[in-house]
């Protein structure tokens, strides 16, 4: 395994000292891994996520004017501690209450529970809403339930622009909660990523063959698919998302890079995706096409569909300013 | 009393019958080391149904909860395992820190200051509901719960028909033991390797393994 | 090989129509291969770049208010030819004169300069800045000369503040001069990219070989080293630059990903970087992380360093507003 | 004249002795079909020591020059070289497009109209002397002028002394090809190669072996 790394041990804390001294915006508490707005933002609800590293730039990358007031990067694909997530609460807290956006692993949704019961007990309101978009997986009660994926960047997104503008801790939680129910996901991989204490890919596909469905964590889906052209993939997955979501009207597309697959390539699966709607009768009025929610080095992309609502496409046109988002300002 | 608790643990012609502060101590440190030298079996097990993190997340867990008894000596075995608890949720992340803090914290309170034979059987009892509870798992969902449940009866029957300390958790180590090794056939319901559907089954859950080794601990320190 | 494209032959195009349908602040001829402003701008010098596709987002997403007006995609990794560069001459002439920002590569000069004497010809004025940035080459008789690289995006934002400024056509080149002059690049590959028409990695590094000052078309650069810390790695990257520029002072760092290193390791060889500044009496004030320029999926990474001025700063920190590079509006 | 030239090169006997436009679009013809059946081998050569692109490169160029000549029908060989220099310019890309572009335009505006083999003698130094000042190249510097500057030596020497179109191609052709074969052990001094150092020692330099391919397509088409 060749990695730009210094030791497996120390991918985290490397990070987290780059990200501190590129973004004079964001105080980076290296050792408690906890980012955070330098200005910190008063008089409005505080949002907090976070979840296992390796899917840069989420969360950290997420964090700024408009979007998050705290992000907390577990270790590599491991859910963050309640510690962390109890000082991002108290960062993030303006007296307005906090909103947990959790995607939904029960590691994720475990140590978030924890730490939201120990910030009440110190006085600070805090609403979860678990994201589940990943339609991937059947929602059944035979599973965890559907994993939280790419739809979490657009909650975030809305959520804080709705806090930005003063809304309370019940409405930015029930606009992040619609975001997730008009909100559909589907990933395709065709190269495992390598987490680096592993040293070696995840899984192992051949030369013919795909993971449709794949999570971010590069867990299996529903099936070993037969590698084919991009056109052939992106329906794949826009089939899968169109079973569970009535795609019409106005929507916003996201074509996500899973880490290691050039921006070439997806904007030529761009192309398909926003093709396969135009042919579905949606009017693709917002995207977003790069990198925003990756695993590691992993090859693939992903795809997430959110239905549009005015008040959604006003509050993803309002202003936000973070490392990786940045428009209006 | 407090003082007498504290030290009614030691050996009694080398048997140790309560669980005492200095016993419960000694349990924590023998659950890291078996955590330790297993560290690569349970990542392993994890990387085939899960994300291969469990060994890492459990030995990071534990290494925090046996520095921070080092550095407090808490009185009495409730509190051991208490601070265990609240170290296993601060350090361990995943799913299984959440579970297993919130186990030990609840077993640490049921325990208080007791510890005799009947309180400990009462605080495995709290941990696994509390577990239960949290995670919303119940027996054949292959997770942690399929290897304390019978850990918990084994215990409790043992226990009740007069055994020991020792008796008793040997007979819940075995009972831990077996109902890791027959979640192998199980599928997953619950927690990452219920995504792999009916590929989970043919593999032993490493969230059962892992408590597998943290009853056998318990049996160790408690060996005459 | 497995990519997410439809077909070697169509990638480029495929990935034009993505940009297409991904931003509507742009104008994409997918046929001829010209992507400019959908708002012409009018009254300022016009900026036109181009070269080799397979760099993305260099050129096209760096089209836009406050940097290109237009850019010319050539094939993977082969130059754009001059009917391409007229057009993207004619798109972006204000009658003010245009500036070609073009890499110093044999293909690349004598394209663009057999376009500008055609342009000229139709009464066009054109100045031609070329970037030869990439220290790993040795500036001699014996080259083609040094390799124009990661400075090139620093010309275009700059210039493109300047042109947006109202700055004359002298004014405009000579800043870009300034950058190129200023600015020192070097990369470092740990795994070769693939085009997709070989369908086969460019070169092969063994498990410990990394290839130092590797061009962004993979070309070899000045040897193959031992593969190491990224520590190791990126103190040789800045030594290599340190020895052709004399770093002090106020510095622009870019820490440029070549397509398959994810953000999570770029960061922490940013910090790496920054730490080398720091040690050698600069102080980092302006900097980038992320995929800027890079080399379809090759793994690695590379860094420029520009030695600022006040004017190059504020120019820099000026609006700009691209698919790639957005802020201040 | 334009008439009598145009079908000045009919072969006399079977000879053909003048470089009419039909000859002339033969020869883009024959180019085209060379280059096409030495595509991977042109696109090896260029990967060995430059971006593997070469191949690609010239066969976009030619196909396009051959399309261009069957729409347009220019009517006299000058014209035929003209047009397919702007069409190798246009669409070749890479340093070969420009260079072989600004060659077959500089040829074809030597010839004009003329068609003898003193003429061609003149158009294809016109060819080499354009790539020189383009390139900036010498010879030695393992690229294009490596085969074409011999070849125009030989074509010259030839029809000085008196041999026909096909001989004096042939000599060039023959020349071409030595002079392409010798730029194995030559270092790059010019463009992509010359990145490389001494590691371009050893490899054939496919512009020069592109440039002997198209000497060797003229000799071929004035064959009796
Ligand atoms: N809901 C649950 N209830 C009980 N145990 C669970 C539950 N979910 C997961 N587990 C246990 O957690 C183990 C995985 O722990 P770990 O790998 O540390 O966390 P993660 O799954 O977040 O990576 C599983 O093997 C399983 O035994
Ligand atoms: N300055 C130059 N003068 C003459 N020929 C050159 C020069 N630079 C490059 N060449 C020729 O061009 C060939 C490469 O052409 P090609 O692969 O099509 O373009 P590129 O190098 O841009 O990819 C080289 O093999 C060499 O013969
Ligand atoms: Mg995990
Ligand atoms: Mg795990
Ligand atoms: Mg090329
Ligand atoms: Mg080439």
């Amino acid at each position: 395994m060749k990695k730009l790394i210094n030791s497996p041990d120390t991918v985290i804390t490397d990070a987290l000292r780059g990200m501190s001294a590129a973004h004079p915006g964001l105080t980076v508490d290296v050792e408690n891994r906890v980012i955070s707005r330098a200005q910190r933002a008063s008089d409005k609800v505080g949002l907090v996520s976070g979840g296992g590293s390796g899917h840069e730039p989420l969360h950290g990358g997420y964090v700024g004017h408009g979007m998050l007031d705290a992000a907390v990067p577990g270790e590599i694909y491991t859910s963050p501690v309640p510690d962390q997530i109890i000082a991002a609460t108290k960062a993030a807290n303006a007296d307005r209450g906090v909103l947990h956006i959790v995607k939904n692993y029960t590691g994720d949704v475990l140590n978030f529970q924890m730490a939201a019961e120990l910030a009440e007990d110190e006085g600070i309101d805090v609403v979860s809403v678990i994201m589940n978009d990943d339609v991937a997986v059947e929602d059944s009660t035979h599973t965890a339930g559907r994993r939280g994926t790419g739809a979490t960047i657009v909650a975030e997104k809305v959520a804080g622009a709705a806090a930005e503008e003063g809304a309370d801790l019940e409405t930015v939680a029930r606009i992040a909660t619609e975001v997730n129910e008009r909100s559909r996901s589907f990933g395709i991989a065709l190269h495992a990523g390598t987490v680096p204490s592993a040293g070696r890919p995840g899984f192992e596909l051949a030369d013919d063959e795909v993971e449709l469905g794949v999570g971010i964590h590069g867990e299996p889906g529903r099936e070993r698919g037969t590698f084919g052209p991009a056109r052939d993939l992106v329906s794949y997955a826009l089939d899968a998302i169109h079973a569970d979501l009535s795609i019409s009207d106005e929507v916003l597309l996201i074509l996500n890079g899973q880490g290691a697959t050039p921006l070439i390539e997806l904007y030529g699966a761009f192309a398909e995706a926003s093709a396969w709607l135009g042919g579905h009768g949606a009017a693709m009025v917002r995207s977003l096409v790069g990198n925003y929610i990756t695993s590691l080095d992993q090859a693939g992309f992903s795809i997430t569909v959110t239905s549009l609502t005015d008040e959604l496409r006003r509050l993803w046109d309002a202003p936000v300013s973070t490392p990786a988002l940045r428009w209006g300002v | 009393m407090g003082c007498t608790c504290q030290y009614a643990g030691a050996a009694v012609g080398g048997l140790i019958v309560n669980l005492d502060a200095t016993t419960a101590r000694a349990w924590i440190v023998r659950v890291a080391e078996l955590i330790h030298a297993n560290e690569q079996r349970l990542t392993d097990l994890d990387a085939t149904i899960g994300d291969g993190d469990h060994g890492a997340n459990m030995q990071r867990g534990v290494a925090a909860a046996v520095a921070s008894l080092e550095e407090q000596e808490p009185e009495d075995a409730g509190k051991v395992l208490n601070s265990t608890g609240r170290e296993l949720i601060s350090k361990t992340g995943g799913a299984s820190g959440p579970l297993y803090g919130t186990g030990f914290r609840r077993a640490g309170k049921e325990l208080g200051d007791e510890v005799d034979v009947q309180a400990v059987a009462r605080a495995l009892e709290a941990m696994l509901r509390s577990i239960e509870e949290l995670g919303g798992a119940t027996q054949e969902e292959k997770t942690i719960v399929d290897a304390l449940a019978p850990a918990v009866a084994a215990f409790q029957e043992t226990s009740g028909q007069g055994g020991d300390l020792h008796a008793a958790a040997s007979a819940a180590a075995e009972a831990a033991e077996r109902g890791a090794a027959a979640t192998i056939p199980l599928q997953a319901r619950k927690g990452r390797a219920s995504y792999l559907g009916e590929r989970s089954i043919g593999h032993e859950d490493p969230g059962a393994a892992s408590t597998a080794l943290i009853i056998r601990a318990l049996a160790d320190v408690t060996a005459p």
